[in-house]
């Protein structure tokens, strides 16, 4: 077993023009910061980024953003960030906006072989066009599909050379049920350590879902909206 | 006098129960939280993975990992949970949240409510708002009766891109406690000094008025 | 917050003829003794309990079966317990038979407002009759509906006053997924400590899912194979 | 000479690689757990909820609470993990798990195979066995090629009632390691000793050779 990579550059080894990525976080809580820096640093572009947010101008997706090298966004809140409705108005960029419960559940059920399932958030509304549309128990419900995606980027708090990842506090987020639905998963980590150096019952995503794993550098960590007493 | 948006947010408090499980929205809604009567224990969810929110955190002390569903920094009380989005979407879809406060532009007599998206403004997107409409067992909609411009938003129809169809069911505004049945929007109570008139003036849906119409009271807390 | 109940007789409270049930563990291992216990000093009886398994003949379920207390069994593997045998034989036991993940999966579609999903277990087997066959990726697939119960009843390692839950080790098993899937959730626990005393990082089962929490008496924990070195 | 069952299961272990995630079914393929290559991490899963499965406990430190699929009682290795039942399911289903290793009562040339039911006994259900058939990404079958009473077990079509279909890909009997592709099952190696005549005579199925038939080796461990 070898899952233990050196760095983000060798972490996004493979990713190619054109793919599909999943990246975790919500806001600026639990964004693979290393790997996204990495990417920018790489002429990859046209990829589909499936995250539940954007990023802000010069932080997180923004950086992707700003270079371009984004074709697609599939997220549930894209606010916040002035280059995206700059590029979203001028055509260059295309957005598929998600009720934030069905994007979390369509990637947990790519990452359990489940295709398809039946929920209620979005019937009546411009999310339900196109869609099938069943009663169930007296409710209609949208038939919503998985969504996998070539490599899935998340961000732990502390990970094993199995794969295994522990995150901390709400930065748990998107990062877990997207590690599960990549086709190849990124997992950085502040720590990482040795298999058999966290407890099992306290992993949160098994390292059977990650493939590569890497302790990040340099972590910003920057917070969207101070508030304090 | 129009009730201010703290007294909105003090009227919705009065609707909680010790025990209950409650989202609250960005705006008015998360005022709410200021009016949990003492000795009430009310659990506060925060779909980005969170129950059991605390007040912001001390001067000094904001954790960058420790945020609201609005990424603001707050704290995490004894007892609290931390779990992953589609955990947090499987408590609100599944009918665990007992009572969800949000905010909207309009709603319409039958129940609709619009709350996202302003065509030919920038649309940012819907988060977590058409799961929560959607689901959750309780609703209440913290909202102005009327538009700067003095239109109502109280409305036989939404005219707005929606966020769900038939799900609210209260309806609490500067002016006036509603409810909505299947008769429209049936007015429970009214804000101290403004006359069933001025709320007839100001609502477009169906209204029903029935009987006389107590003023708004609050719980001192 | 009032979850604390005084014990199990406390806790089965409002249990009445006619109902579904689920009832957590794998085997004999993590199952609510106590309930179970609880429940055959009552008269309750037509019963459809869902659990994984049926007991043993002296322990778990298999106590409920002696008193012919359940009309139906949903389980996927009820082997080791010959009174379950003979009333099945003699028609006094409904059994519907579910592959063990499309079971697992069910409850947590339950729970998580999900009425119903595609797998593809179970197509072309018996399984599948009287089922939507959909095709997705090129491959067949089941539409599956959610479970949930009447009262679902689980058993944790430790607990707190809030409900959440901490498994041990295997022991999680189909604890979990049912404890989301209870109109009304019991939970017994081995060892229940005050609100705050749980590290909010590894909770298993979030309080919000849990209705009545007891510390439970008496482990027998039995084990049913047990192999060693 | 036939293998025997420690043989199929030493002849499965040679298909293992580094890093895999392997469920073992209950019986034979139990027995392939101890031919993992010496120097080679294969990962055992437990559909319970256990990863890292390890070998049972010392006498004496047998914990009710850590037990396999098969009810015995375990351990669990450095960097396993527990997890419960849905997301157990989660990885089978989703394909995350790299190989499956069961048992069967018969296989057809067209991949099917019917492994949980006799009519007429007792039924004692599928278990799990019907959610790895149908997801594992590679799925190897340990069998006996034959019956007690000399019947094939490896089939143009399955008699009893089925887990899945067109799901098997490879077989190890004690004669001999099958392919099953579109053309039936392809003989790939015999047992010692054992003609390809004999496995001929075992296998009502379409049996497809082509050329030599080698016997199998076992890699020494």
């Amino acid at each position: 077993m070898n899952k233990v990579v050196a760095n983000a550059t060798e972490a996004i080894e493979g990713i190619k023009d054109g793919m599909t990525l999943m990246l975790g976080g919500f806001g600026l809580c639990g964004i693979p910061e290393n790997c996204i820096k990495a990417l920018t640093q790489t002429p990859v572009k046209d990829l589909t980024c499936i995250s539940n947010n954007a990023g802000v101008d010069d932080f997180g997706l923004g950086l992707l953003l700003r270079n371009k090298q984004i074709r697609k966004m599939i997220s549930s809140y894209v606010g916040e960030n002035a280059e995206f409705e700059r590029q979203l108005l001028h055509g260059e960029l295309e957005v598929e906006l998600n009720p934030q419960g069905t994007l979390a559940e369509r990637c947990r059920a790519g990452g359990a072989g489940i295709p398809a399932f039946f929920v209620p958030a979005g019937y009546g509304t411009e999310v339900a066009i196109g869609k099938e549309v069943r009663e169930f128990n007296g409710k209609p419900h949208l038939l919503e599909h998985a969504l996998v995606a070539d490599f899935a980027i998340v961000k732990a708090w502390k990970g094993d050379t199995h794969g295994n990842l522990i995150y901390k506090e709400t930065a748990a987020n998107f990062n877990h049920p997207m590690a599960t639905a990549g086709k190849i998963t990124i997992a950085e980590v502040e720590e990482l350590v040795p298999a058999g150096h966290l407890n099992p019952m306290q992993i949160h995503t098994p390292g059977i879902f990650v493939n590569r794993i890497f302790q990040g550098v340099d972590y910003e960590k920057r917070i969207e909206q101070l508030t304090e007493r | 006098m129009a009730l201010t948006k703290e007294q909105i947010a003090q009227r919705i408090a009065k609707e909680l129960q010790d025990g209950y499980y409650v989202n609250l929205g960005i705006g008015i809604p998360t005022l709410v939280a200021n009016y949990i009567p003492e000795g009430m224990e009310v659990i506060l969810q925060s779909e980005n993975g969170l129950l059991g929110m605390g007040p912001f955190p001390k001067k000094g002390t904001a954790d960058p990992d420790l945020i609201n569903a609005g990424k603001q920094t707050v704290t995490i009380l004894p007892g609290g949970v931390f779990f992953d989005s589609a955990t947090s979407f499987a408590m609100i879809r599944g009918g665990h949240v007992d009572l969800t406060v949000l905010g909207a532009f309009e709603v319409s007599d039958t129940g609709d409510i619009a709350s996202w998206k302003i065509p030919g403004k920038m649309v940012k997107g819907m988060g977590g708002a058409m799961d929560l409409v959607a689901a959750a067992k309780n609703i209440i909609v913290a909202m102005q009766h009327t538009s700067k411009d003095g239109k109502s938003k109280l409305l036989k129809a939404c005219t707005l891109p929606l966020t769900g169809v038939k799900c609210i069911k209260k309806i609490v505004t500067d002016l006036a406690v509603l409810e909505i049945t299947n008769e429209g929007f049936v007015l429970l109570e009214r804000a101290p000094g403004v006359s069933v008139d001025q709320i007839k003036n100001a609502t477009e849906g169906r209204l029903v008025i029935k009987g006389e119409i107590p003023e708004i009271t609050f719980t001192t807390s």
